[in-house]
């Protein structure tokens, strides 16, 4: 069996979630990747717009951020970031890719500070899009490595809603209907949410995990579905087309 | 937000966000050619009592083809954004297709005067009316666009424009000002008419867009009637240019004058002795039932219409009319 | 002295209330007609606004209509009716001209209906974007020939605002700050609003035109400036420019 | 319209639309030469105390060249928009040039990694924040182009960037759905980044437009940096591509690769071996402190810090690596 590490375990299992003649609103780095990968296997389909303005690019190479020229090179249209939300907030963009420096069991993402906002310890990027991605967007996916320090009890700061405080709190808020988190993918598991609750699940395990190291890594007790699959591992075929096609100078997944 | 005051007009489409997402969310975003003939799809995207849009400009890159089709193929009932309606309404007119308007400007043609039959029409107390303004329909348009139920305005207030309109006035949470909310506009269906577009839809043109960027996003359904169609590689070139993504289309038509008798800007400019006899014709009914039935109903395509009423040399004159592609010369 | 018909001194007087450096939004027709002899005669820097997009253009000849490709025709921006109307709500509007079926003492206008709105005896286009350009402009200039007809102690309809009930009760209504009609150019005189009343005054007498005949061709009571004066007829200058640049087929002006 | 509830954080500037109106009604209409070099522009434009933005989209078509100059001649106290500010707030950063923010995207160069003397000073106590999100910043900005107080979006609720922000959340007078209400944001002064404008501020742009358009319109200043002068008679030709009609725009300075380091699409591409030395000086102050004094306190024009990196050879390898100008080729 061929050789992979966790990142191209991750993003091979995140593009496999996108379906072909949906779309995806993106950022840089590996959930491009992830959607670049689904592009070229199974997914031709699949339109990819960026936040700053490219709307469906034939992305030459990885972009280095998600307004350069990358993101609009043969696009079907180079326009403004309102386009492209707008196109989110009317709900023709079905997936996000997201990430964060902590996450809760309700998929809630922090991206602000760590301590408190009037005098952080660390301070953060803050939402950049992730907020009006998340709110708009149809299923909102999270890619991430797994480890205590992230996956949190208690958020230091709610940049971006998932599932707020679970149950029926999302979409009590006033976000659109219907949206909300969908599945977060780590180097150990893929987990959803349990349909009331809205707490985090484990559904899949990667190859070499098990049930106990995925709890022993997370700050708060996962739900574990009724049947836990094995995650299928990277295929040959995604794995030449993401080392070879997506990723040739390994920026994402590394050497 | 409790409204200070209401307008009593009637609201003819529904503002709800979510449920225009869930439509929305069903559209394909495949690439897939989307070419096909206007008989067809007129047939299959205009439908009896749904609302109709027109994009351009009265009788400025309108799809007056379009606009004939809708006509010839008998729609009745419909609702009709009346947003700079000159000589698109008075053919939707002559067809009785409309049973329901919001209007901002209707029944004139600007300079060229009144229509009688879309006048006629209008004082027949067949159609339900609400009013409002240029700019308010484009905002409702833009409201729908951005997926919320409504956007503020400065315009409106004090007037009986107002009190026929279904908009509401709402104080500022900021400023406490008086500001009018304008309820999202979704049309079921919207027809725009551009120089050129791909065959999945990837739409543009040149000049003025008018309301026709925010009509396109907040339609259900779009038609893109073309003058002609350019391959996918021209768009990818220059994506700038791109007015209309394709995942928004449901399909292209390739109708070459599209916009005649009006004005495609860069092309074509107006034939106004068509117009003219248009509006006279319509003063005695008898004789515009035969103007209609030459016109119209006589005629499967645009092309027929348009030999009827000068052909080639006809287009030939009307281009040498257009000061965007003649003015240097004069 | 020259001849001159009525049309032709209203288009002039309206031509000199526009100063150089100011924007004016116009429609077809005199209103246009002023604005490009206003050009023409020494305001070269009137920026002239079309609401379908056309900004700045340099006009060949008369539109017939405000979306028509005469309207952009080397024109600084070819934009769309939101760009135009935002430059109004933001306050880069100065004038606007605008007319009616019929206009009342406080200058609000009608040009929607005669009769009751439900069963109308006469239906008229509606406000188009009138209401909008008198909500927005700073300055509303109206052109039009004056009788009883016209000029009404009771609109059918008040389309289009001028100072509504007169008094505060403009800026009472909630449009924006400072904004309201400012000269009424008709064929027998010029009128403009007594500031505290905002009713409508007489400040200046075309020539052969008495008090008399002016209030006898009003519908209701015209207040009167202390001073009247006389207004100066059409110079050589304005009458060949408008005859022989602006509207050579005398479209607007007449035979 | 009373808010249901409302964020907490400050609100730095004034949404009202009729005080914003007195400004613009000031400015001039008329077509005057306005080309000045980019150290006069700064100083006639660019105030102590003003609050500031910045357009482009952080290291993309961003007006480098005059962030340079700003922290050059030492602006402070200014507010700032932290609307993906990446490279350009990295070096304002390093002027501490600004003392407030409203922030959306800030210290983070994407991809790049993380600025930190950015973050140092967002962590030293010196700056007021309040969040927001890029949208939100965006809308606030089409809000005070729109000459309204406020635009409804839905997204910010629940979360805790809602409760940091000077947001409210109102309900919609038609669906009764919350919404939450940005408040409009009219900057004193923006500069702008283009591909080409002509002598009274026409200016065109090709690629995305991020927020540009709304921003050129939302400011009560405007300063054009361009790659190069173009004749009006070229604007006038193709009024459909202006971007900035001249009456927006205050000042226009010529200055060539004016967005290096960053990308300026169809021109150059960002070069990032600069800005990882950038990302790699920042560690360590003093090196930091030294690196400023030779690559911006001791350029007096943006040609001598380009020079200093390279010069003409270093941008024709960017632009050699510009692939909307070399992909056929690849």
């Amino acid at each position: 069996m061929t050789e992979y590490n966790s990142m191209e375990l991750m993003i091979s299992v995140a593009a496999r979630e996108l379906k072909n003649g949906s779309a995806v609103g993106v950022g840089t780095g590996a959930p491009c990747a992830a959607a670049m990968l689904a592009q070229k296997v199974g997914a031709p389909n699949l339109v990819i717009v960026f936040e700053a303005g490219g709307v469906s690019p034939e992305l030459p190479e990885m972009p280095i951020s998600v307004g350069d020229s990358r993101t609009f090179h043969k696009a079907a249209l180079a326009g403004s970031m309102g386009d492209i939300m707008e196109y989110c907030a009317r709900g023709f963009v079905d997936y996000t890719f997201l990430g964060g420096a902590q996450i809760d069991m309700y998929g809630n993402l922090n991206s602000t500070v760590i301590g408190d906002h009037a005098a952080p310890k660390v301070r953060f990027p803050g939402s950049g899009g992730a907020n009006d991605f998340a709110s708009f967007c149809w299923k909102t996916l999270v890619m991430t490595p797994q480890n205590t320090r992230r996956f949190v009890e208690k958020l230091d700061f709610l940049t971006t809603p998932g599932w707020l405080q679970g149950g029926d709190s999302r979409e009590k808020s006033g976000l659109p209907e219907g949206t909300g988190p969908h599945k977060i993918i780590t180097d150990m598991a893929v987990m959803d949410f349990e349909p009331e609750s809205k707490r985090m699940r484990i559904i899949s395990l990667h190859p070499g995990h098990s049930l106990k190291d995925v709890q022993e890594n997370c700050g708060f007790e996962l739900l574990k579905a009724d049947s836990i699959e094995d995650t299928l591992p990277p295929t040959k075929e995604e794995l030449s087309v993401l080392r070879e096609e997506v990723d040739p100078y390994r920026y994402v997944i590394g050497r | 937000m409790e409204p200070l005051v209401q307008g009593k007009g009637p609201l003819f489409t529904d503002p709800d966000p979510d449920r225009a997402r869930r439509i929305f969310r069903k559209k394909d975003r495949t690439q897939t050619n989307k070419v096909m003939n206007l008989k067809k799809a007129i047939e299959s995207y205009v439908h009896d009592g749904e609302y109709l849009a027109i994009g351009g400009f009265g009788a400025n890159r309108t799809p007056v083809a379009a606009c004939h089709e809708i006509v010839r193929q008998g729609r009745k009932k419909m609702g009709f954004v009346g947003h700079t309606a000159t000589h698109d309404m008075q053919i939707l007119s002559a067809g009785e297709v409309y049973d329901r308007i919001d209007v901002a400007y209707i029944i004139g043609l600007e300079a060229r005067g009144l229509s009688t039959c879309s006048r006629k029409y209008m004082e027949s107390g067949k159609v339900k009316v609400t009013e409002w303004t240029n700019y308010s329909l484009t905002m409702r348009l833009k409201a729908a666009a951005m997926g919320v139920p409504f956007l503020p305005t400065r315009n409106l207030m004090g007037t009986d424009t107002f009190a026929h309109s279904a908009a509401k006035i709402v104080q500022c949470p900021y400023t406490e000002k008086k500001l009018v909310a304008l309820p999202a506009l979704y049309p079921d269906i919207a027809v725009i008419h551009v120089h050129e577009a791909d065959i999945y839809g990837n739409a543009r043109f040149k000049g003025i867009s008018v309301s026709d960027i925010d009509l396109a996003n907040a339609s259900k359904r779009l038609i893109i009637t073309t003058e002609r169609l350019i391959h996918t590689d021209e768009i990818k070139r220059d994506p700038t240019s791109t007015r209309i993504p394709y995942f928004l289309v449901d399909a292209v038509c390739e109708v070459p004058y599209g916009a005649y008798p009006g004005t495609m800007p860069y092309e074509y400019f107006s034939d106004e002795d068509h117009l003219k006899e248009w509006l006279r014709k319509e003063k005695d009914p008898d004789a515009f039932k035969f103007f209609l039935k030459e016109n119209i109903y006589d005629c499967s395509t645009h092309e027929e219409y348009i030999k009827k009423n000068g052909g080639t040399q006809k287009i030939l004159d009307l281009r040498a009319k257009e000061l965007l592609l003649f003015s240097e010369v004069r």
